[in-house]
């Protein structure tokens, strides 16, 4: 009952007061932060070669 | 042939060049004292006539005074080596590397703890310190945290010298390195000032002094590393 | 503590070991691809498959599966990706130290590339691991910043390491760059534990590490899947960071083979 | 061959950043000659003659002095091999006295004080002696760095351009100083551009083209 559904996250979105959209900005920005090395890392390997 | 008297000799010749440099040129030694009284100034202005905030706080200002001064004073000291490639010379003499970081690393230590004996009456008076556990006890001290400051400082000053932005990257590679002996030297100051009841003040001398084993044996070992052009 | 820990479902149960099933395939993974030079060309990708997947699924394990914590409530989600960012940091790091020492034992371009692809992406993961730790440190003790011991390092170690790769980037002489790197590493590796046990003792402030054995089994697990999904992705970034370090090296140091030789005795 | 060469260069290539100061240069000099060493700037006089004095090491390729390789034997090579720079490897703070003692004493060259006394007679420096470096001209800094050059009495000199900056009777002084260093066994590696002054100091001449030996002649 605890396996991940949207209708799950979704109801915490509803029901968690304060800091959720917090957390989640937390983890937006440890994908940001990834992604924009990544991004970095692939540009510069295509310039090498 | 080479073995430890010989290093020891070649360490002693270079700490005497040194010394011998700074004394023929007392300017630069006058112009570092002066900025660094500055800078003791310049903390009592920026925190306000609260006398008794910069008393409490007193032993870390006065090294980070004595802190400011080093990043000067160890990059004059291979600004020295780099004009008409002294370093080179006194490689090629021959002299051992490990000589030449003894030499230098001592005498930046001793330059240092000169320096902040001269400064430590005005620091005394601009901040109202009271020295509680003895004049000798700090002076000796003062003389283990120079320690602690120029081996590593040394190393780095022998990097930054020779790279460009030498004057940014100097503080930059240092500052941060120089943090636990810099904590240590500082807690220790200010139990020399306030008392130690605790009888604490040992235990942080004994925590310079393996900061100052660790430093000073890497640096021996690295140091001819970074000069040995190989 | 947590007497709701015994009602889990047996398909939950079995789900606990999934994280260490990952990670086991990911070190495998990693294994062959130091071990294996021909394998490299699809192991990297398969690591960074699994990185991929992994990470995409993780958020949904952490923000949505778990459920949040007894204390912190959801702000304690923030953990699930700072504590694996600020070990991949470490990993990257220590990783930099050995590649300075085999440097200065026996020079070689390829330890300086690895050092420089790994301190770059140690700092980049320690960067963001403390940045998550101010986040979290906000609403769970009132200020993004507490001048703990382990904070304090945490922020000390990214300045020496950002002031090391500032020195890579200040030297032009490959040689020079080389070898002074590799010893402002190792003072840099040999000074991270003086520096946390130093601050440590001297704010005399204690934290207890948190330890698996008190935490909630399926915490852990998703902690465990989080740290697999970020060290596939900390070796895919370290291996195609040495690739661009190794291909700029060839770049300028020229071998000598390249000359023909025309030799002359006088 | 009963003794080894007194320099041995097999196949050297020296790197700066992505150019090749020298590549691939062989040759060899037998123990007692004189070898002439001639080229453009930026041919690699320099970077060979500091590399024959062990100040740096080649990026490829072997050199032997006496026998023994300079990488593995710097530290004994260097009790031998002495090298009159471009830079004067002075210190500009420390008087003309002050730059040789420091030089004698860490040679533990004995009695320093009366060996620094007659070089800087040698030299014609004695009453400038007091005088910190940063005073001198360029002539005068060169006279110090050749004293502080014969403090070694060294097996093989290795001479950067020595008549640059000299007056005409330092000039002279210095063909003088050479001859008497080649009759005493000394090896001499000679740069300079000017080549009639040089040859007639020379047995043989290495003229060296963007790091590489050309026209080879005697």
């Amino acid at each position: 009952m605890n396996f991940p559904s949207p209708i799950l996250a979704a109801d915490y979105v509803g029901h968690v007061v304060g800091g959720w959209e917090y957390v989640q900005g937390a983890y937006g920005l440890t994908l940001v932060a990834l992604l924009a090395y990544g991004a970095y890392l692939f540009n510069a390997r295509k310039d090498r070669s | 042939m080479s073995g430890h008297p010989k290093i020891l000799a070649g360490a002693f010749e270079v700490l005497r060049k040194d010394l011998l440099i700074e004394w023929r040129t007392r300017a630069r030694l006058n112009a570092l004292i002066f900025f660094s009284l500055a800078t003791l100034l310049l903390f009592s202005f920026a925190l306000g006539p609260d006398s008794e905030l910069l008393r409490k706080n007193a032993a870390g200002y006065y090294w980070l005074g004595i802190l400011m001064a080093s990043v000067l004073s160890l990059g004059e000291s291979f600004r020295i080596e780099t004009e008409n490639l002294a370093l080179d010379g006194l490689r090629l003499i021959p002299t051992d590397p490990r000589a030449v970081f003894l030499g230098k690393a001592f005498g930046n230590a001793v330059m240092l703890w000169l320096l902040s004996l001269i400064v430590l009456p005005v620091m005394v008076a601009l901040y109202d310190v009271t020295i509680r556990e003895g004049v000798a006890q700090l002076a000796g001290l003062l003389f283990l945290g120079c320690l602690g400051i120029s081996a590593p400082g040394t190393v780095y000053a022998a990097i930054a010298s020779n790279a460009r932005a030498r004057d940014v990257l100097l503080p930059l590679l240092l500052f941060p390195v120089l943090l636990p002996s810099l904590l240590a030297s500082v807690k220790a100051t200010g139990l020399i000032f306030e008392g130690d009841p605790m009888l604490q003040l040992r235990s942080w001398v004994g925590l310079l002094a393996s900061f100052n084993v660790l430093y000073w044996g890497l640096g021996f070992v690295l140091f001819p590393k970074i000069i040995e052009d190989d | 503590m947590r007497h709701w820990t015994l009602t889990y479902s047996s398909q939950t149960q079995a789900l606990l070991w999934l994280p260490m099933i990952l990670l086991a395939l990911v070190l495998a993974l990693i294994g062959v691809h130091v071990f294996d030079p021909k394998a490299r060309r699809w192991t990297w990708k398969a690591l960074a498959v699994i990185g991929v997947g992994m990470a995409v699924g993780q958020p949904f394990l952490a923000l949505s599966w778990v459920p949040p914590e007894k204390y912190m409530g959801d702000t304690g989600r923030i953990l699930y990706v700072h504590v694996p960012q600020v070990w991949m940091a470490l990993i990257a790091l220590t990783l930099n130290f050995g590649a300075s020492l085999a440097f200065l034992l026996k020079k070689s371009w390829v330890s300086d590339a690895l050092a420089e692809a790994s301190a770059e992406v140690g700092v980049l993961f320690g960067a963001v691991g403390v940045t998550l730790g101010a986040l979290w440190a906000k609403p769970t003790w009132g200020a993004y910043w507490t001048w703990d011991a382990r904070l304090t390092t945490a922020a000390i170690l990214l300045v020496v390491y950002s002031g090391y790769l500032a020195l890579r980037k200040f030297i032009e002489d490959p040689e020079k760059r080389a070898t002074w790197s590799a010893v402002v590493g190792i003072f840099a590796a040999v000074d991270i534990p003086v520096l946390w046990f130093s601050v440590k003792w001297w704010r005399s402030m204690h934290q207890t590490q948190s330890n698996p054995s008190t935490v909630d089994p399926l915490m852990t697990a998703v902690l465990r899947y989080s740290a697999t999904a970020f060290l596939a992705l900390l070796a895919v970034f370290i291996y195609q960071r040495f690739l661009v370090a190794s291909a700029k090296r060839n770049e300028e140091v020229a071998l000598p083979e390249a000359l023909p030789a025309v030799g002359g005795t006088p | 061959m009963s003794q080894p060469a007194a320099i041995e260069v097999v196949d050297v290539s020296k790197r700066f950043g992505p150019r090749w100061a020298v590549a691939r240069l062989t040759f060899t000099l037998a123990t007692g000659r004189a070898l002439l060493l001639t080229g453009h700037n930026g041919s690699g006089k320099t970077t060979l003659l500091r590399m024959l004095a062990t100040a740096t090491f080649p990026t490829a390729g072997h050199i032997r002095l006496f026998g023994q390789e300079t990488r593995a034997e710097r530290a004994a090579l260097r009790d031998e091999v002495a090298l009159l720079s471009h830079a004067s490897f002075l210190y500009e703070d420390l008087s003309a006295e002050q730059n040789l003692t420091l030089v004698a004493r860490l040679r533990g060259v004995p009695q320093a004080k009366a060996a620094v006394a007659a070089l800087l007679d040698k030299v014609g420096l004695t009453t400038r002696s007091d005088s910190p470096a940063r005073h001198f001209s360029a002539g005068m800094r060169k006279r110090l760095a050749i004293a502080r050059l014969l403090l070694k009495r060294p097996k093989l000199a290795l001479l950067d351009e020595p008549f640059g900056e000299l007056d005409p009777a330092g000039i002279r002084q210095m063909e003088a100083l050479i001859r008497e260093l080649k009759d005493g066994g000394t090896g001499v590696v000679l740069a300079t551009h000017l080549v009639e002054q040089g040859q007639s100091l020379t047995d043989e001449r290495l003229h060296l083209e963007n790091g590489r030996a050309v026209g080879a002649q005697a």
